[in-house]
């Protein structure tokens, strides 16, 4: 039972790796500073995840899972904060009169 | 296990170029926020792999710290202007 | 409760009341290093009668807990701390000029001055680097308090005492990786000659020099005490330096291997008088009447590295108590000089020596303390210095090979004379007419003198005194 | 060589480092920055040797935890004194 | 799986060495006060391979969280990208390589000492009144190292009271911060506040605690929740004084009525570690909050 979910769980966490090697190359490749900052915060929030999917498959306890489930919240909350905060950050630097009227970052 | 933190850190190596490359101030930020999920990975691999429980704590910290920090920078980055 | 930590325990929580309280009065720091000092005596009192005792802190074994050690030397030490802090309280309460009236000074003065008895009681390698930092934070913040114009100078200061943790810090842990104990004590019977312990201590002295200000890493030194506020550059020069020496000379003569005290020694030796010689000129060219004082605490510092060099290459014993009396007799002197440096730039409106044109006239009192405190350090009869000197001068006159260190003692001794008398001079000229806002503080005055009549007073009992230290000094 | 051996290398490379850069810049944040380097140089020595005994050395870590509280402290202090430093420059000039 | 180890190790360490690099010799303040930042998350990472979650607790938040708030906090708009590159001086750059090969030989064969400390440590834990070695040693074996250091952070606050206040007024938040930051503000308070608690039985503390409810702290008054703080308002002073008094009181005490200095009385070591602890913890919050955006000025330049 344990083994086979431990084999399992390599398909996650592998997974994870390859996410998180496309938002590495996605930071280096990208042209601009907006779709940079959609590499970084889509791909390796959803890389994080993933790891952490397969280690949960591999924990011993539920306070272990309990950990992991709250940093995976976090870790998506503050991606997308994050990647609004610096698009914003930017955006004013760029037209610092669309500070009057909340324009979002450029999806 | 290893050898997959080993990699992320490979992948963080590789993200350092854009940090030392920048060019915008937002640019040289992103890679702090990448290093934050790629350091709380690491640790969470490194607490199953060296049977550390402790270390998921550093994880939740370094998340918590994560989302807290870059209000504080971006706000002094504001003032700082251009 | 132990004297001697009553002796420590006294500023350390007068500081957290003040702050507590908002108080800046100056009387509760005049009265906690009065206490302070009676508990350093009854300390004192209770070692000579009893010998040395071990306090082990939390009641635990020893390479475990930290230790207090009480000897005479320590006791002596809290005494001086507590008298000069005392001294130097007394004038900046009185003082217009002293700068530290509604400041912060009188708390962070009680914190240097309980960091500094924690230092003399501490054995603890480790203990001594976070002693050695908050001795340092301590000093940065007094020197800051003399406005902006001392920021630089305040700001280079931390980080070479930052630097200087760091370099000893490495060479701590390197001790501690060899062999297991951070207590002093224990780690004398352990250390061996060998490459590690020989790095590490290089390490440790360089770092420990450069704190201490011995040459050559002296440089941090003058505009950090010439540009603080006059009462802090007192007790920088009196005694903040002294701790850094205090740790030097615990490492070397209670802990290395002797064969590496042997080589070391010379080198230490030539740095001390190279420091004599070179800060002596560089006191004699300077502008600035405060530059000069302080140039003057470096070349005073040679002295004691001289001494400390000496007494590891030879291992005469009496270098020991040179090596105290020197510290004692320059503490006093040195106080009294800044104060009245202090006092007299002031009063006169500028910082130039030139300034100083007819002080005998203008500000009689502080330029006779100037003077007096000034003939200690050249070592004029019968005064503090002078006894130290006799007892360095001893070992080096009767073996012939050493009388070339004798020289540089001579040569030390010359540059000092040059640069008091260079003052002194100077100040029996016809006085310029008075500014206009010259009003002149007779009794401030009299307090810088306190302090340089007390280091005459220690020649009275110069010959017991002597022997007694060399009953005590190790 | 070990890890402990690989760490202690890298820790005292790290402290050169710092000390270099000291020695090499004026700039009064690099300056700051220097120190912390040394710094973290000097504990990554501590903590590598902490892991020469089993379990590993609580006494090692706990002077770390402890050096670390310092080296903050006096850190803010620097950067503090080193920006009202400039800013008295800046005075001066206008 | 050794191999993988020091595929480990060796990005670890080249990542350190290049950050430290980077961050030293930038060409502009703002990319090595990134660089640097970076460099704490890293070794937070190298302190957990060693084994020393304590450690790496601390340096998350004050690597990646203090540091970085404070750093950022003195970057100007002038001469943040005007970095003077000093002439590289000859003997700054010949000394490093004989150093090192002095330190390394130095440092050679410590692996295979051994110290009689650690052991100590286990067959005293149980009279400690903690369970954990590493807030044992730091509360209790050497509780006078603690004591000081936190007068360290005091003396700290005190020097940079006599300074500039830190510059300017912090623009006005977007929603989104202040909702972002309303629904992290409780998180840090439980995060710090279990990480004060356990710290009996397992890595963490009041240091830790203390320097994670700073960042929180920091973080919030940039965005205008907390009000303005300084050492004029007296329960921010009872607070940031709170842990040196009770160490110096329980010392004193200690000393006076009981067996001897910080030697707490068997069966209450529990009780007291933890109210240092406590205090501690709020001491060095509201010092590092202070240090980093104590804005008042209320003493003359």
């Amino acid at each position: 039972m344990t083994d086979w979910l431990a084999l399992l769980s390599w398909v996650p966490l592998l997974a994870g790796a390859f996410f998180f090697l496309a938002g590495t190359v996605g930071l280096l490749r990208f042209p601009d500073i907006y779709s940079r900052l959609h590499a970084i915060t889509k791909a390796d929030t959803l890389g994080l995840g993933l790891v952490t999917l397969g280690l949960i498959m591999r924990a011993e306890n539920w306070q272990a899972v309990a950990v992991m489930v709250l940093i995976w919240l976090l870790m998506m909350g503050s991606g997308a904060t994050t990647c609004q905060l610096l698009a914003r950050y930017q955006q004013d630097l760029e037209a610092p009169d669309a500070d009057k009227e909340p324009v979002h970052a450029r999806r | 296990m290893m050898a997959l933190a080993g990699f992320l850190l490979l992948t963080a190596l590789a993200g350092l170029w854009r940090l030392l490359r920048g060019p915008t101030r937002a640019d040289r930020l992103l890679p702090i926020q990448f290093f934050g999920t790629t350091g709380t990975t690491v640790l969470l691999i490194l607490a199953q792999a060296q049977q550390q429980p402790a270390l998921r704590i550093v994880a939740l910290l370094l998340a918590l710290l994560a989302a807290v920090v870059p209000i504080a920078l971006v706000q002094y980055l504001r003032r700082v202007g251009d | 409760m132990n004297p001697a930590l009553l002796s420590l325990l006294t500023p350390l929580a007068t500081a957290i009341l003040m702050l507590l309280c908002r108080s800046r009065a100056a009387v509760w720091t005049i009265a906690a290093s009065l206490l302070s000092l009676v508990a350093a005596i009854a300390a004192l009192y209770q070692v000579t009668t009893d010998g040395s005792q071990l306090i082990h802190l939390g009641g635990w074994e020893s390479p475990l807990a930290i230790r207090f050690r009480v000897t005479a030397l320590s006791a002596l030490l809290l005494a001086f701390t507590a008298l000069i802090h005392l001294l130097v309280g007394l004038y900046a309460a009185r003082s217009r000029h002293s700068q530290t009236r509604n400041t912060d000074y009188w708390p962070l003065s009680c914190f240097l001055h309980a960091s500094l008895a924690s230092l003399w009681l501490s054995t603890d390698l480790f203990n001594w680097y976070v002693i050695l930092e908050l001795l340092g934070l301590t000093a940065v913040a007094l020197v800051s308090l003399a406005g902006t114009k001392a920021h630089r100078a305040a700001f280079n200061y931390l980080l070479l005492s930052l630097a200087a943790s760091l370099c000893y810090l490495l060479g701590v842990a390197l001790l501690y990786g060899r062999y297991g104990v951070l207590d002093s004590l224990l780690l004398a019977d352990m250390l061996e000659a060998d490459h590690t312990t020989r790095t590490a201590l290089l390490v440790i002295t360089l770092g420990l020099m450069l704190k201490a200000a011995l040459w050559p890493l002296h440089l941090w030194l003058p505009p950090a005490h010439a540009g603080a506020p006059t009462a802090v550059s007192a007790l920088l020069s009196a005694l903040v330096v002294k701790g850094p020496l205090f740790v030097l000379w615990m490492l070397w003569s209670q802990v290395a291997p002797v064969e590496l005290g042997r080589q070391a020694g010379p080198a230490m030796a030539a740095a001390g008088v190279a420091a004599l010689v070179s800060a002596g000129w560089s006191a004699c060219r300077t502008p600035h009447i405060k530059t000069l004082v302080a140039y003057s605490t470096v070349a005073q510092l040679g002295y004691a590295l001289l001494a400390l060099g000496m007494l590891l290459r030879w291992g005469v014993r009496e270098l020991h108590v040179a090596l105290w009396l020197f510290v004692f007799a320059h503490g006093l002197a040195k106080a009294s000089m800044f104060l009245a440096a202090g006092e007299m730039q002031s009063t006169l409106g500028s910082k130039k020596v030139s300034a100083l044109r007819g002080a005998t006239q203008t500000v009689p009192v502080a330029m006779f303390a100037f003077a007096v405190a000034g003939g200690s350090l050249i070592g004029l009869p019968p005064s503090g210095g002078f006894l130290a000197k006799w007892v360095l001068l001893q070992p080096l006159l009767l073996e012939p090979s050493h009388w070339p260190w004798a020289l540089g003692v001579l040569l030390g001794t010359l540059a000092s004379a040059a640069y008091v008398f260079r003052v002194i001079a100077l100040s029996f000229d016809r006085a310029p007419p008075p500014r206009p806002d010259y009003n002149p503080d007779p009794v401030a005055q009299w307090l810088t003198l306190l302090p340089a009549l007390l280091v005459w007073g220690m020649a009275l009992g110069g010959e017991t005194l002597i022997l007694w230290m060399s009953g005590v000094a190790y | 060589m070990s890890t402990t051996l690989f760490y202690l290398a890298i820790g005292i490379g790290l402290w050169l480092m710092g000390l270099h850069g000291l020695l090499a810049t004026r700039q009064s944040i690099i300056l700051v920055l220097a120190i912390n380097i040394m710094s973290s140089g000097t504990f990554m020595v501590m903590v590598a040797l902490a892991t020469h005994s089993d379990p590993v050395d609580p006494v090692l870590q706990a002077l770390v935890v402890t050096g670390l509280v310092v080296a903050v402290s006096a850190t803010a202090l620097a950067l503090r004194l080193a920006a009202s430093r400039r800013r008295r420059t800046e005075d001066d000039a206008t | 799986m050794p191999d993988a180890e020091w595929l480990f190790d060796g990005t670890l360490g080249i990542l350190l060495l290049v950050l430290a690099g980077a961050a030293l010799h930038a060409r502009s303040l703002y990319a090595a006060v990134v660089m640097f930042i970076a460099l704490g998350l890293m070794l937070a990472l190298t302190w957990a391979r060693l084994g020393a979650p304590d450690l790496a607790l601390a340096e998350a938040a004050i690597g990646a969280g203090v540091t970085g708030a404070l750093l950022f906090s003195t970057l100007y708009k002038a001469g943040m990208d005007r970095h003077k590159r000093a002439t590289p001086n000859r003997i700054a750059l010949l000394l490093p390589g004989l150093a090192f090969l002095l330190l390394l030989t130095a440092a050679w064969p410590l692996p295979e000492m051994h110290s009689p400390l650690p052991d100590q440590v286990m067959a005293h834990l149980k009279d400690s009144g903690v369970s954990h070695p590493v807030t044992a040693v730091l509360l209790n074996f050497r509780a006078w190292d603690t004591l000081l250091e936190v007068s360290v952070v005091l003396i700290a606050l005190l020097g940079v009271r006599q300074l500039y206040p830190s510059h300017g007024e912090v623009p006005t938040p977007w929603p989104l911060m202040l909702a972002w930051g309303r629904l992290l503000a409780p998180l840090t308070v439980i995060v710090g506040g279990y990480l004060l608690w356990r710290g009996t039985d397992a890595p963490g503390g009041a240091f830790q605690a203390g320097t994670v409810l700073a960042a929180g702290g920091v973080a919030l008054r940039l965005i205008g929740v907390l009000p303005p703080l300084g050492w004029h308002q007296w329960p921010v002073r009872l607070l940031v004084l709170a842990g040196v008094l009770v160490f110096v009181a329980v010392a004193a005490l200690t000393a006076w009525l009981g067996q001897g200095w910080l030697h707490y009385p068997t069966g209450s070591s529990k009780v007291l570690i933890l109210l240092i602890e406590l205090m501690a913890t709020a001491s060095i919050a509201t010092t590092l909050t202070l240090l980093v955006v104590g804005e008042k000025r209320e003493l003359r330049p």
